[in-house]
């Protein structure tokens, strides 16, 4: 960061340097014909990965970083962040603030200092720093192994030998705790559930369906009486309950249904003259 | 025998194909321009007398068990059997809870289990009767096999993960228990704040 | 080269094997009394420097292709699970220090284990619960899997990359123990600050 450039600009250059990694989507957005920048905090898991990514821009071994420095540009980072009016998660912040107590610490003269001591603190940042950047590498090298199906390949057929017993059962501890989870989630009292679901009932979508056919004079498709909603559940709950309505209307002899084929869409018709109303 | 590159890769092809491969083939996998008919002819001499052969049929080629072993392969072709999920589920209520009676399985999943059920765990030799319970109607109990233990990889029932566990892994999400979950993930994160507080304090 | 009759059968019965089995379980499908070891060494040297390698992973032998064959035979293929960056680092951490529990990771990573992180590594096979740590609340613990090494083409966990230096380094170590070792150290550089740091760690 050199004190030059414009803000933003800094901004940029940082982001771009520090997510060098084409595993992290996307972490900058920009809004078209909008000077704010969002940064999506997914793009570092948490404040000790931008740490991390902070400290590898100080280009010396982890061992030898200034912890000092590194709270300056964490809290250079999260200042510019807040000007930009980037979103910024909480725990961002309170690491912040703890670096600020850290910075203060480290910057008074040793007798006034508090206990436990900066330099203590400090020390251990250093320390969860190095061993999470540890961990990183070795993820990075064990990821890079000769892998079986990538690398190396076993026979994707055998035979299979012969068991002593003829039928073999087969089933992971894993698939065993996930059906043991999905019993309790499926048998756990469900209290505040049916509240928040938004449906539209049958009742409601003969209603509507009913009183916009009477608008409609040629066939017309079943998704146009659909309510206009983002919610895909409400859309998904409209779309059962309109259909079970046109059916009904259908049975009523009130409307005329036609469909192409399987799954082509539905056309609907007030059904013509004559029919009982 | 040491083999040239080419050689070791028509091997590695053939070794790793999902079924018999034409010298063209091979010759496209292996990423090779010359001809490969010498390789494979060097190669099935090769494994002429061993554990496993290397065979052409219609023109075609493939390493197979040798034939006068063939006895130890698997008879019939019948694929090993999925538990069905209700038996997954069974099994994983009696690993829980055991001993459990079938009532009791039956409350806890909210679906009755059939008969069948029992008998394909009992087949599997996952499950065991383990006496009655003492009451009205003395019902068979259930619980689980040293062999259930050993297939599952777990040396004892304590290792299977506690309702805590597979909620933080995802596994009681699916159905309805979002909003819970929200609830719980922000409570666990505030708890965690004050850890990381602590930690650094210390 | 010509084998023994045994030795055919240990071969045989590793081709048509549907995965990576002990020595036992060879001893048993190939119904052989005597010793399978020498026979699986003589194997895997015989195919030294050939396209199938003879592999020991965990104590579970496999044929698989030569790994340095890689830059040929990749690239017709897919890559495998395509891990996220979180579970990449999940795996490594209960790799290099396992057992471990997730609030260990959690305060390795510096942030919450995320659902789908150690159910995705569970369905892969790669980790499993191995039990409990005996401290409050019993939190689970997790280990890496037989498979995890086999597909990582590790002999053992002791080939995990770079593990030595890690533990010689001191990183594998918790960062109280890692604060302690320093302590003591200073101590003995320094004796007259003994009393200031005991202050402290209370």
């Amino acid at each position: 960061m050199t004190g030059e450039t414009p803000i933003q600009e800094k901004l940029d250059l940082d982001v771009d340097a520090l997510l060098g990694d084409s595993d992290w989507a996307e972490p900058v957005r920009r809004v078209p014909g909008e000077a704010v920048l969002t940064v999506s905090t997914e793009g570092w898991e948490g404040p000790l990965d931008l740490l991390l990514a902070l400290a590898r821009t100080q280009k010396v071994d982890l061992r030898e970083i200034s912890i000092l420095a590194l709270v300056e540009q964490y809290l250079r980072f999260i200042e510019e962040a807040v000007e930009l009016r980037l979103e910024l998660a909480a725990d961002y912040l309170v690491m912040a603030a703890w670096l600020a107590y850290l910075k203060s610490g480290l910057l008074l003269p040793k007798e006034a200092q508090p206990d436990p001591s900066p330099e203590e603190l400090a020390l251990r940042l250093h320390l969860r720093l190095q061993r999470l950047e540890a961990m990183r590498e070795a993820g990075a090298r064990l990821m890079g192994r000769d892998r079986i199906g990538r690398d190396v390949f076993v026979r994707p057929a055998p035979e299979g030998l012969h068991r002593p017993k003829s039928i073999v059962w087969q089933a992971s501890l894993f698939e065993l705790i996930q059906a043991y989870g999905q019993v309790k989630a499926r048998t756990a009292p469900r209290i505040h559930v049916v509240a928040r679901r938004p449906v539209m009932t049958l009742d409601e979508a003969i209603e509507r369906v009913s009183r916009l056919l009477g608008m409609e004079i040629d066939w017309t498709d079943l998704s146009r009486f659909l309510p206009e909603t983002a919610d895909p559940v409400l859309r998904r709950s409209a779309l059962a309950s309109s259909f079970v309505a046109a059916l009904e209307l259908a049975k009523q002899g009130r409307v005329e249904l036609r469909q192409e084929a399987i799954f082509a869409p539905l056309y609907l018709k007030p059904a013509s003259l004559g029919a009982p109303a | 025998m040491s083999l040239t590159v080419a050689a070791r890769l028509v091997e590695a092809v053939l070794f790793a194909a999902e079924g018999p491969l034409t010298p063209q083939e091979i010759a496209r996998h292996a990423a090779l321009e010359e001809s490969i008919l010498p390789h494979l002819t060097a190669l099935a001499d090769h494994y002429a007398g061993r554990g496993i052969e290397l065979v052409e049929r219609g023109g075609r080629w493939h390493f197979q068990t040798a034939t006068d072993l063939s006895y130890i392969l698997r008879r019939e072709r019948e694929e090993p059997r999925k538990l069905s999920r209700a038996a997954v589920e069974t099994l994983a209520i009696i690993a829980y809870h055991e001993p459990v009676s079938r009532a009791e399985i039956e409350a806890i999943r909210g679906v009755q289990v059939a008969k069948g059920t029992l008998d394909v765990l009992m087949e599997a030799g996952w499950i065991r009767p383990a006496g009655r319970r003492e009451v009205p109607g003395r019902p068979l109990i259930y619980a689980t096999t040293p062999d259930f233990l050993s297939h599952f990889g777990l040396a004892s029932r304590r290792d299977l993960p506690g309702i805590e566990d597979l909620r933080a892994a995802g596994l009681l999400d699916p159905i309805d228990l979002a909003m819970e979950n929200m609830e719980s993930q922000s409570l666990l994160e505030n708890d965690e704040e004050q850890d990381e507080d602590e930690d650094n304090e210390a």
